[in-house]
């Protein structure tokens, strides 16, 4: 199996500073990965430079083969490649369904399927009280849910979710990894996501990435990561590797 | 219409005229009675009057306004329009705030609530839009003060112009400057050419160009520079030291002007005289106070009051009784619109406002102005008989003293700008 | 630079780099190739040395009148960011306080600092406290528009006081005086000088002093200075006023060479802008840069393009340099 | 275009007032909106019947202060692009009607077109260079003040756009449709603004509705969101600036057909720009109506001011003769309500009335 | 010292902490420990009152915190280390310094030798411009600028971002000096088990709610840390 996703030595300096060294990730077709690293590890500007909203400094992503580095995100979103946003941004001045349905009409839909597709996609994420609410005034975990629901509405083959369940209580969470466990498993769809909560690392992720100061520090399945003496020295501090 | 009554209107005019002055007209105005015999009974006919009575013009609006209230009050004593059974004018003041758009809703109005003459505006592009009201609505339109030639080129028919066009002043300027040289028997082979580069600037200094170079004068350097954002003057100016003029012509506006003047003052060119044509400052008393040595030698050929004429001095001294100051050039040339308007009506005998338009077209009123001859106006409306005089600034007044039929004092020339 | 007040809010802050010496050289480098080549084209359509070095020694002084109009737009702008239109408004208001104080006390001119300068600085103070920090918070197009209605409205009551006349300071003694071969009158001489000590002293009060330091320490980061004690909004106001002290001293030094109209300060609002631009916003010596820069493109354009306006150049190059370098010439690169 | 959210400026170009807008995003009530227009346009169309000639100025007035707005509106409202020099649009717009008519002897309607046509192509190029040099905040706004000044000098240094005079529209006697032309005081002049209005807001509407519209309101109120879902954020902008620019030149035609004159500091002048600005934002930016409110308010500001100070009542006698009291009364008028209701008039009602 | 009692608070209206109690004592280090997103920055941006409250009440030396007025608060002595340490980036650090000390109303102070003894590398570098400095350095200064404002109540929200193990350890060791000189702590770590071992009490947050709170020693041995943060 080829990888649907693979971004090679990417790195990315700003004004000097060097956020990521040389990072290397792959995905194949229908797995999860899960990327993990303490805040400031560079995950998310890993993110960023994989999605286009801006060019690596050097490295290459390859999307189904096709090297698409530089490449801007909106071509990329339209090749497949979707991602949620760790802080949240909602068009704020539109209500959750509208919000959905911009998704859906940039994919392609008309009047009144993206509507129609809209409304399934809010139903399906759990906001389906919340449709007609305005989305800049929504609690911060709806938002979160609206990021996803958004994300969903594209149809996205590989889909990059960025700390999808930060901000949910526990029983809230259940129901989006159910879902996120649904696509991939019925529709075969594609995932790399940043996540602190372990337990959903543990449970989705088919293979785990550890960050630290902008490169990859660990590799492997979440196990073989999450038991690394490095990893869980550079998560939890010096001494919880001691103890 | 009545072109036999041109007699009589000259006549008519000058007890108008007179009866400011202090005499009564009546002796005149009973031969005004039987002038128009099918006279519409009116009581009150409307003159509109538009004119920026703020803004930053508003100095001249003012003034503009109350010399066109003396002018209706003195055709009003002497017995109003005759022919209309001695109707009384009554004016309808308006103010543009020199601006286009207001001029155009005020003209609107004033015509909607009865005028059938308008005059004004004072700035060009007020009195343009003025122009197509008046056109629009067949209403006479009588400028006193608007310089730009362009106004006039659209074939208006009900528009007429008192003052010089900027081309007008271009040309005479040349002339007076040739004579004023010729009559001093002074050398002057070069001139230097210095003017604001919209289209005021550019008519005169085209047609200054066209003048001078027929009697053989050398124009060189030419200058033009933005009067809006000019801040300094010194590298124009040196620019004219650096060549071999022996006098200045500068056409601008008040600021920039000036700035001219300062940078004269310093820079020090070796000239016989700086001479402005249809110039902003140098005819203005503000710039004797602004300038350098208080301008002391400066020329500018531009209209002006006759100050020789003994209706305009009197016109001049009721208006400083009643306003308190000396009155502008340009308030005389609305007194004269007012005057151009009456007398047509009077003509006319009619209120109607073709007949008006047509009567002005006829007119042949003699101005307080100078002027080569009463008011005469051409195809387009422009007063071909508009003339310049050359005036001086002489130990801090403004006296008129080039072509000697106007001077009030004998001119100095050369005068170096700088002593 | 230090009296940089630029820290460019697009930038994250902690990691912003200064330009190397090698980058500022290479502006350094372009900048006076540029003008060498433009004033070689202006020599030879001046065909006269001595209209060329008024030129320059015009441009020169000139741009110095620029960089001190511009003073007070860049300093409240490094710090509040906002865009001040209505700086021209506040420099006409001093150019008619300084008339009203010479005509009615007969001082120098140069005297009415000690009157308008405070007098200016106090209306700041209440301009910022009571019409901006009520929308220091909102977009910058908001506080754009309270000072574009501060404009118009200094302007008009200007208008509606003093009326439409044109009214003039005289300075004692304003004599010419040579300068490399160019004539230059005193007074603008002074407004140049004025232009280098504004520059030296709003430099020595940011760096030197308690109330500078504090203001530098909002410019770099508003919600660290609140979180050491400092009321920013006071800060604010502090700033205003001395924007428009500067604009103030702007007004008295440029009033004996101009005539005073209520639009005279708006005549340099354009050529401001372009300065401050040029200069990097926010950046103290770089307006007075950008000013230079500015009166002598005004000048050699002049001379190279004299059928156009030669704010057109100017206004050229600043869409040039907006495009390529928006953070300015000499501001700082990002 | 970096994701780090910043404090006082938004990732935007031009910033946009993103955050105190009320927006009509178009699905939930626009149905209604072409109801509202229909008995705008209907009510609207019996003014002549009910006002003076002289007072039609004031409509006709009030007609091109909306257009303006609602141009500018779309851009900066819409769009979040906060233009500082919507003049270049107006004039634009008027000099190629003005030139068309007087030198190339076409019918207005066909030098509204040109108009339109340059305005864009302006338009779209100024702003393709402002987006993709990533202006934003104070130096997208200085560049299109810029461009609209530079424009300014442009036509007064040229000698076939008649430098500073202008162009003056013959005049024709009669009506005539064609050559958009009528009698002084025909409210005919007022009909053909009004519909150019009512097309303007048709235009507006249906922008909102439209993809591109509500593509360009989801950039506008995160353009880094919107990208993220393959919208291109660019492409619509631009779209949304074209449109802008198309009706501000309407505005333009308008106002040359109905003066018969245009000249640079009316076409180009800062002042066009600020009317254009504070119609939309004292009425309500970012929202259909808004701009129609602020026409009616600040439009015939001047002339209300001077018909006071013609008569003025006792204890104010000293203002007449003296002017600026009217741009004072505009000038407090835009401060109290940027300062007191930033969502402008109509704005705030309409919030108020969704939050009751 | 400190008391946060039932407060409620969030952004735009909408509620992120959810009825949250939290005492600090004089003299004494306590950590808010959880999860990203759990609530612990909201929990000190409220304190401070850069967040506005929705119910409950903050109340500081027994007087009640006002909010949007922030630098009064460090004029009372409470002083807030945020995550991305707000530093004034284009001035040296001894101008930081000299900024910090701006709040110090009257109270005690940390003598600026005794800062520079903390932190040495900050004495080397004191003409430097802060944001020329490496993370490590920009967030010792950061502590060392709210010392010098001789706060009573030093706020700290994750000191460790993006630091080594090695300068975490500085950086940790300071906090400890500054508790001995008597000076109050409230920390909010991501970096559980690190701070837990030297916390003389500790919350643990999750979703906004208080879940767990005890001694730093007695939380660190608790098995349902560890969960909060690997998954058990």
């Amino acid at each position: 199996m080829t990888a649907v996703l693979e971004a090679t030595g990417i790195s990315k300096s700003f004004r000097g500073l060097q956020a990521l060294r040389g990072v290397d990730i792959s995905v194949e077709e229908g797995q999860i990965l899960g990327v993990i690293g303490a805040n400031g590890a560079g995950k998310t500007t890993l993110f960023n430079c994989i999605t286009g909203n801006f060019p690596p400094t050097s490295g290459t992503v390859r999307l189904d083969g096709a090297d698409v580095t530089g490449q801007p995100a909106h071509k990329l979103a339209h090749r497949g490649m979707v991602r949620t946003f760790q802080l949240m941004r909602p068009f704020h001045t539109m209500t959750v369904l509208e919000n959905v349905e911009i998704a859906a009409m940039s994919r392609g839909a008309r009047g009144g399927t993206a509507r129609r597709e809209a409304g399934e996609t809010v139903e399906r994420t759990g906001l389906g009280e919340w449709a007609d609410q305005l989305s800049g005034s929504l609690p911060a975990a709806m938002q979160k849910r609206l990021e996803l629901a958004r994300a969903l509405a594209m149809r996205p083959r590989v889909l990059l979710l960025d700390e999808v369940l930060a901000g949910l209580v526990p029983a809230e969470r259940a129901p989006v990894l159910d879902l996120l466990e649904n696509l991939r498993d019925t529709e075969g769809m594609t995932m790399v996501f940043i996540e602190h909560i372990m337990a959903a690392v543990r449970r989705l992720s088919d293979h785990v990435v550890m960050m630290d100061s902008g490169a990859v520090l660990a590799t492997g399945s979440a196990d073989e990561v999450l038991t690394d003496p490095q990893v869980v020295e550079a998560y939890l501090g010096k001494e919880a590797s001691d103890a | 219409m009545k072109r036999s009554l041109r007699n009589w209107s000259v006549v008519g005019l000058a007890g108008a005229t007179l009866a400011l002055s202090g005499c009564a007209g009546s002796a005149v105005s009973a031969a005004g009675g039987d002038a128009e015999a099918t006279t519409e009974d009116v009581a009150e006919i409307h003159i509109g009057a538009l004119h920026p009575l703020t803004g930053s013009n508003a100095a001249d609006g003012q003034q503009m306004a109350a010399a066109a209230q003396m002018a209706v009050d003195a055709v009003n004593e002497a017995g109003g329009i005759e022919s209309l059974g001695g109707a009384e004018l009554v004016l309808d003041s308006a103010d543009t705030q020199g601006e286009a758009e207001t001029g155009q809703s005020e003209a609107t109005r004033l015509i909607e609530e009865g005028a059938v003459a308008l005059l004004g505006t004072f700035q060009s592009g007020t009195s343009a839009n003025v122009a197509s009201v008046a056109e629009r609505n067949q209403v006479p339109f009588v400028m006193d003060v608007s310089a730009l030639d362009e106004i006039l080129e659209q074939g208006y028919t009900y528009s007429f112009r008192l003052q010089p066009s900027a081309s007008q002043m271009g040309t005479q300027g040349a002339e007076s400057l040739l004579s004023l040289v010729e009559d001093s028997g002074a050398e002057v082979d070069q001139v230097a050419y210095l003017y604001e580069q919209g289209n005021y600037g550019a008519a005169a200094y085209e047609t200054f160009l066209a003048e001078a170079e027929e009697a053989g004068l050398t124009v060189d350097p030419v200058i033009q520079y933005d009067p809006a954002a000019v801040n300094d003057m010194t590298t124009q100016i040196t620019q004219v030291a650096a060549s071999d003029a022996d006098a200045l012509v500068v056409t601008g506006y008040y600021r920039d002007s000036l700035l001219v003047a300062q940078a004269v003052d310093i820079v020090e060119p070796d000239l016989q005289a700086v001479y402005g044509v249809a110039n902003g400052a140098y005819d203005q008393p503000d710039f004797v106070n602004d300038a350098p040595n208080g301008g002391d030698g400066y020329f500018d050929a531009n209209y002006h009051w006759d100050v020789t004429n003994a209706d305009s001095q009197a016109l001049a001294e009721a208006f400083e009784a009643e306003h308190g100051e000396p009155i502008r050039s340009s308030a005389v040339l609305s007194y004269d619109a007012v005057m151009v308007i009456a007398e047509a009506l009077e003509r006319a005998g009619s209120t109607d406002t073709t007949a008006v338009r047509d009567a002005v077209t006829e007119t042949g009123y003699a101005p307080l102005m100078v002027a080569d001859g009463p008011v005469t106006f051409d195809e387009t409306g422009q007063n071909t008989n508009a003339a310049v005089v050359v005036m001086q600034i002489q130990d801090g007044d403004i006296v008129q003293v080039f072509p000697q039929e106007f001077a009030e004092t004998d001119y100095v020339f050369p005068a170096p700008p700088t002593e | 630079m230090a009296t940089s007040l630029q820290n460019a809010p697009e930038t994250t802050g902690s990691a912003a780099r200064r330009p190397t010496l090698s980058e500022r050289q290479k502006v350094a480098i372009v900048t006076v190739s540029v003008l060498a080549v433009v004033t070689a084209v202006a020599a030879l359509r001046a065909g006269s040395s001595t209209v060329l070095v008024q030129a320059l020694v015009t441009g020169v002084l000139t741009g110095g009148i620029y960089s001190l109009v511009a003073m007070g737009l860049t300093l409240i702008y490094g710090v509040l960011h906002i865009i001040n239109f209505a700086n021209g408004a506040l420099v006409a208001l001093a150019m008619y306080l300084t008339f009203v104080t010479v005509d009615t006390m007969g001082v120098h001119p140069y005297t009415a600092l000690l009157v308008v300068v405070p007098a200016m600085g106090v209306l700041g103070a209440l301009l910022q406290t009571s019409l901006l920090n009520p929308v220091m918070r909102a977009p910058i197009q908001i506080q754009l528009l309270v000072t574009i209605g501060l404009a118009l409205a200094i302007e008009n009551v200007l208008l509606l006081v003093f009326g439409p006349t044109p009214r003039s300071v005289q300075l004692p003694g304003n004599v010419g005086v040579s300068i490399l071969g160019a004539t230059v009158e005193l007074s603008r001489i002074y407004a140049f000088v004025g232009a280098l000590v504004l520059v030296a002293i709003l430099s020595l009060v940011l760096q030197r002093t308690a109330i500078g330091t504090s203001i530098r320490a909002v410019a770099a980061n508003p919600e660290g200075a609140r979180l050491v004690g400092i009321n920013t909004k006071s800060i604010y106001s502090v700033t205003f006023a001395l924007g428009a002290m500067a604009a103030g001293a702007a007004g008295v030094l440029v009033a004996p060479f101009t005539t005073i109209e209520p639009t005279s300060g708006a005549i340099f609002n354009l050529t401001a802008f372009v300065v401050v631009v040029l200069g990097g916003m926010g950046n103290i010596p770089g307006a007075l840069v950008g000013g230079l820069v500015v009166g002598l493109t005004e000048q050699l354009a002049g001379l190279i393009l004299p059928d156009e306006s030669p704010l057109l150049a100017v206004f050229v190059v600043f869409l040039i340099v907006l495009f390529i370098r928006p953070k300015g010439v000499f501001g700082r690169a990002s | 275009m970096t994701t780090t959210a910043t404090p006082r400026t938004s990732t935007s170009a031009g910033g946009g007032l993103t955050g105190r807008l009320t927006t009509d995003t178009g699905s939930q009530r626009s149905r209604g909106d072409y109801v509202v227009l229909a008995v705008f346009v209907a009510v609207a169309a019996a003014v002549p019947f009910v006002l003076s000639a002289s007072d039609m100025a004031i409509a006709n007035r009030v007609l091109i202060f909306a257009i303006m707005g609602v141009g500018w509106n779309i851009m900066a409202g819409f769009g979040g692009m906060f233009s500082f020099g919507h003049a270049a649009y107006f004039g634009i717009g008027a000099y190629a009607t003005a030139y068309g008519v007087v030198v190339l002897g076409l019918s207005p309607w066909l030098g509204m077109l040109l108009g339109i046509a340059i305005s864009v192509a302006a338009g779209v190029g100024i702003s393709y260079l402002a987006l993709r040099y990533k202006l934003t905040g104070a130096y997208y706004t200085m560049s299109t003040f810029a461009f609209a000044e530079a424009l300014r000098l442009f036509v007064i240094g040229n000698d076939a756009l008649n430098r500073t005079v202008g162009f003056t529209i013959p005049v024709q006697q009669g009506s005539s449709l064609v050559d958009f032309q009528f009698p002084a005081g025909s409210p005919w002049y007022y009909w053909i603004g009004l519909g150019l209005l009512g097309m303007c807001l048709l235009a507006s509407i249906l922008f909102v509705r439209s993809r591109p519209g509500r593509f360009t309101i989801a950039a506008r109120d995160d353009d880094v969101a919107a990208a993220a879902l393959g919208i291109d954020v660019l492409r619509h902008k631009l779209f949304a600036v074209a449109v802008s620019a198309a009706i501000t030149a309407v505005a333009g035609t308008y106002y040359v057909q109905y003066y018969m004159f245009v000249d640079p500091e009316i076409a180009f002048g800062a002042a066009a720009s600020n009317d254009a600005i504070i119609t939309a934002v004292v009425g309500g930016t970012g929202t259909i109506w808004g701009p129609i409110v602020g026409a009616i308010i600040m439009a015939p500001l001047s002339d209300v001011v001077t018909g006071f100070l013609r008569t003025p009542p006792p204890g104010f006698e000293w203002l007449a003769g003296h002017g600026g009291l009217d741009i004072i009364l505009y000038a407090v008028i835009l401060v109290a309500v940027v300062i007191l209701l930033p969502k402008g008039v109509y704005g705030t009602l309409v919030s108020r009335r969704r939050k009751s | 010292m400190l008391e946060l009692t039932g407060v409620r608070s969030g952004y735009h209206g909408l509620e992120i902490l959810h009825e949250v109690n939290l005492t600090v004592q004089p003299g004494e280090i306590v950590a808010i420990v959880g999860a990203n997103g759990a609530g612990k920055s909201t929990t000190l941006r409220t304190i401070v009152g850069e967040v506005k409250l929705q119910g409950g009440s903050v109340t500081f030396k027994d007087q009640p915190v006002v909010g949007g007025r922030s630098h009064e608060l460090a004029r009372r002595g409470l002083m807030l280390v945020p995550e991305h340490r707000a530093l004034f980036g284009s001035l040296t650090v001894d101008e930081n310094l000299t900024m910090g000390a701006r709040a110090r109303k009257g109270r005690w102070g940390f003598e600026k030798d005794w800062i520079l003894d903390l932190f040495p590398i900050l004495r080397e570098r004191r003409t430097q411009l802060a944001e020329t400095m490496s993370g490590g350095q920009q967030q010792m200064l950061a502590i060392a600028r709210a010392l010098m404002g001789s706060p009573d109540l030093l706020l700290l929200d994750e000191p460790s971002t993006g630091l080594s193990p090695k300068l975490t350890w500085t950086v940790f060791d300071a906090v400890k000096a500054i508790r001995d000189r008597g000076v109050s702590v409230l920390i909010v770590e991501q970096n559980a088990s690190q701070v837990l071992s030297f916390a003389d009490r500790a919350y643990v947050l999750e979703s906004g709610s208080v879940v767990l709170e005890g001694s730093g020693a007695d939380l660190a041995d608790d098995a349902r840390v560890q969960a909060a943060y690997l998954g058990g």
